[in-house]
């Protein structure tokens, strides 16, 4: 019909889809999923670096976490609000976070064991992020899009802050040199495991990449991702003095790319499942957030329905 | 002894912005809503921002050889060397008892940074002319939560009622003058707490009468001692915290 | 390496003793009655009279020059150099949860100082024969609560029943073989975590049948790491309070 | 009568009276709220000390402050049941703790803000709890007294640990020595108050102490036990090389005693009614313990109740 001929035509046409415009319903599924677990993984990306706030190793370094869990916060208010154009509410997003019925980014079932987590984070988690994200800031559906583009200027900040933080550690004393590089240990095959599970073999999963892609939501597969974000890291990690902990990594002549060793996917899952070692904290905390605040959001409810009232007595009466 | 009361003056006003800097950041991730995240951490971080130049300006009056810097002065003092009021150092309670705070804290530190612009200290005053405008949005802030929480709902209106009462026994140490800051006050440097509280007062009855809130009756007990080093048991907790790291790689740069 | 292995399975003996006495040290004066004070007194002075014969024993076959004491081990080692299981370091619950970690810890160990009673490394086998004998108390102790509350009233059977389900992702480590238990499984130090399992398991399901209780099903996740000195976030905080007051005194005498 | 009569003779010939004898009924509740004072003063003392149980600052120190702390406990044990011989409950005691119609020793009104106060109160707050209960142990109350013996031994073993903490402080590092200067400093006139108000002038009390010195509860007036005190505490002090906060305090080679300055009786009877820094923090943490551990005491007495419902099966039957 017109309306699908619409549409298709936007798409093809690489042109921005809006909310006023109509849609297929799994075209819109998709997107309010996608931009509800990107939410998520925000709000729950808070907690592994809000864990160091309070024994941050210096004021100018408590200050910079500070505002770069306060930004995450922000993205992820941008980013409900942008799920909210195609008609589902922020409440609703958050009961299905609660319950398990959506995810969030599983790298966040990782605990932050010491400063240089912080770093880590930043470095390699905001770095993995970005790359999934920048080809985001042309997806098809508008307020998605311009969503990103906010996002990705101050997830590109936090990472050069992640990268310094460990630059830092990385020329200070041996045990900071062992704390940065021990972070890199624990962090890097996670972030690796950020873009997904492969594109092809035993382990790629029945995802939707395909019509993803044909939507103009997804603009890179998995694999092409993550062999971008190595290209890009192996060089960082060189400049820092960092060793990353694969024994595998080499620079293809032929391929014009790092090469790589095996990834576990099968602790992807596991971890995915839930058998993470910060998968249920993670969500209590969020959960008990939500609940002992119940009453507060009655209370201002109440008083804005109140407010309301008073500037209308007519009405009341 | 006089550039000892400028910087234990100075130390005062640094050590208050931290401590309660410190508290707030306790609520990140545990707001009960994620603009409210955002705001505490607004919040916390204008006084983060505070304490550094506070304590900057304090190392530097003091003049040790070599001069302490911001982090030394945070990080690697002792308890009985921290001088802020017991009010910050109190352990966060629900969201009702972080608004009454904040509503008495930031009431007072905005009636102190505006009497600071004139002091004769001019880093001081740089400072104030800074942190009144943000102390002036924390108060806004807090005054809101407390008209919502107030007039909102049943239990709201208990829950601010009863933070009301629990913090009141802390608030007279805000308004009391001691040595620094009546020498402070002579040289032009600082302002004596106690010409602050009617101001402070009065702002404070005007937010809870509209509130529908009642000033509770004084307090059996009252705080003491802060400004000389004397703190609640709660404070070694809350310093292990924040220093531990610190304080476990001597000579380290971060 | 073989040394460090040795010095690795000293320390996870050692660190569990030590952070699990910090935990239920938290107890005093908040016990539900004062008897209980004593009494989870009690079994945290034994765990830190263990604690403290494990890692200076640890610190004399480490060897360092110079050699690392009790205190060294305790109060200068970063979180990632603690060999302690999840378990123990998991923040005080309520009663039941405390009764149903002790019955896992305090079965575990008796088990564990059982069989070290007979190792090569007489100075292990020394403590062993003293602790077999506090561990016996700590496990009757827990057993005791655990039937009495699993066996009350309604309220107490479902939070011990609670408790049983918060604790059981913790356990499955207890008996997780690691590569210093296996060096010193193989030498004769030591013995193989996984070895004492199924005792552990008998004599459990046995106090939770007659307490009235069930064995919760797998859980949906398990701990895993502390060995390698991978721990949960609340590790960080509980060494933040035990060390900061030595860290803050480099070289001092206590 | 003949019994009012054979409780005289005890008295008058320095005996014990034991719970089966007959006694005036002012000598029974004197010596109940005695009794669960000083019981409530061992419980409530535990918190100042437990303070420092998970920071102690060597393993040393923790066990030996934890077995302190142990054994505070079990002489509020003891001396409540001495009180329960007098027909009393310790949950009766208990309440009227927790709703404040029974007091405790103000001194435990003070925060421990240091390790060095952890030495101060074995040092000075035993040392002046011994001063007052080595009389007690005398006491014509033969429970009361038995009770005294043992706690009495125990609390000079504390006095001597809390001395050898400062010990050890007095001769370390010179911020050691300064904390152990600043506890004495804070601990001291506290510690003189604790042997109650001046048995003259305008601050002294309107007490029972005539009545409780003829029936053999107590021995020695509040000023004489103070002044017992400071002069076995000033060699202490000297020995310990820290200067006791007290520009008076001088040998009087006449009195053959130390002269000391004035006490703030204001203080005293401020913290008394209230207005400590810890008053509302100590009864809050009591209470809460209590009322926390409520359903554990209940399941143990359902407990109770079914195991001896079992063992009398017939009775049930």
């Amino acid at each position: 019909d017109a309306l699908a001929e619409y549409f298709d035509g936007l798409i093809e046409q690489d042109q921005r889809v809006e909310p006023r415009d109509a849609m297929p319903e799994a075209y819109r599924t998709t997107l309010v999923r996608q931009m509800a677990q990107h939410a998520h993984s925000e709000i729950i990306g808070m907690q592994p670096e809000a864990n160091w706030i309070t024994r941050a190793p210096s004021l100018r370094r408590k200050a910079i976490l500070m505002a770069k869990v306060q930004d995450e916060a922000g993205h992820g208010l941008y980013l409900y609000s942008a799920a909210e154009t195609l008609g589902v509410d922020r409440s609703e997003l958050l009961d299905k976070l609660h319950s398990g019925r959506q995810k969030y980014s599983s790298i966040f079932n990782y605990p932050t064991l010491t400063w240089a987590d912080a770093g880590a984070i930043g470095w390699l988690v905001d770095g993995a992020a970005i790359m999934n994200q920048v080809p985001l800031c042309r997806c098809s559906y508008g307020p998605y899009a311009r969503a990103m583009i906010r996002v990705c200027k101050e997830e590109s900040f936090h990472q050069r802050q992640g990268f310094e933080i460990l630059w830092v550690l990385a020329r200070g004393t041996e045990e900071q040199r062992a704390m940065a590089q021990d972070a890199a240990n624990r962090w890097w095959w996670p972030a690796l495991q950020m873009f997904g599970p492969p594109d092809t073999g035993e382990h790629a999963s029945s995802g939707h990449t395909a019509q993803s892609m044909a939507w103009g939501i997804k603009r890179f597969s998995n694999d092409d991702l993550r062999q971008k974000f190595v290209d890009m890291t192996v060089p960082q990690a060189q400049k820092l003095g960092i060793t990353l902990p694969d024994p595998d990594l080499a620079w293809n002549e032929e391929r014009g790319h790092w090469d790589f060793g095996a990834i576990d996917w099968d602790e992807f899952w596991r971890v995915l499942k839930g058998d993470g070692p910060c998968n249920e904290q993670r969500i209590r905390t969020r959960v008990e957030a939500h609940e002992e605040g119940a009453w507060v959001r009655e209370a201002a409810d109440a008083y804005a329905a109140k407010q309301a009232a008073r500037r209308q007595p007519e009405a009341v009466a | 002894m006089s550039g000892q009361h400028h910087v234990d003056y100075l130390l005062g006003l640094g050590d208050d912005a931290l401590v309660y800097a410190q508290r707030l950041g306790e609520w990140l991730t545990h707001a009960p809503q994620i603009e409210e995240d955002m705001a505490l951490g607004n919040v916390a971080l204008d006084l983060v921002g505070q304490a550094r130049a506070l304590l900057t300006h304090a190392g530097e009056v003091e003049g040790a050889d070599p001069v302490r810097d911001e982090d030394d002065l945070a990080m690697l003092r002792h308890e009985r060397e921290f001088r802020n009021v017991q009010l910050v150092e109190q352990p966060r309670g629900d969201f009702a008892h972080e608004m009454a705070r904040l509503l008495w804290f930031a009431t007072y530190q905005r009636e102190l940074y505006a009497a600071l612009l004139t002091s004769t200290d001019e880093t001081l005053a740089g400072v104030a002319a800074k942190a009144v405008k943000e102390v002036d949005y924390h108060r806004d802030h807090a005054t809101q939560w407390v008209l919502r929480l107030g007039d909102g709902t049943q239990e709201s209106h208990d829950r601010m009622q009863a933070a009301l009462v629990a913090v009141h026994p802390y608030v007279a140490e805000l308004g009391e003058d001691h040595d620094a800051a009546r020498w402070a006050a002579e040289h032009g440097v600082g302002v004596l707490p106690s010409s602050l509280t009617d101001a402070v007062n009065a702002y404070i009855s005007g937010v809870l009468e509209q509130a529908t809130l009642t000033l509770p009756d004084a307090p059996r007990w009252h705080a003491r001692g802060g400004r000389e080093g004397v703190h609640s048991e709660v404070m070694g907790y809350l310093l292990a915290e924040m220093q531990h790291l610190h304080r476990s790689h001597p000579g380290a740069s971060w």
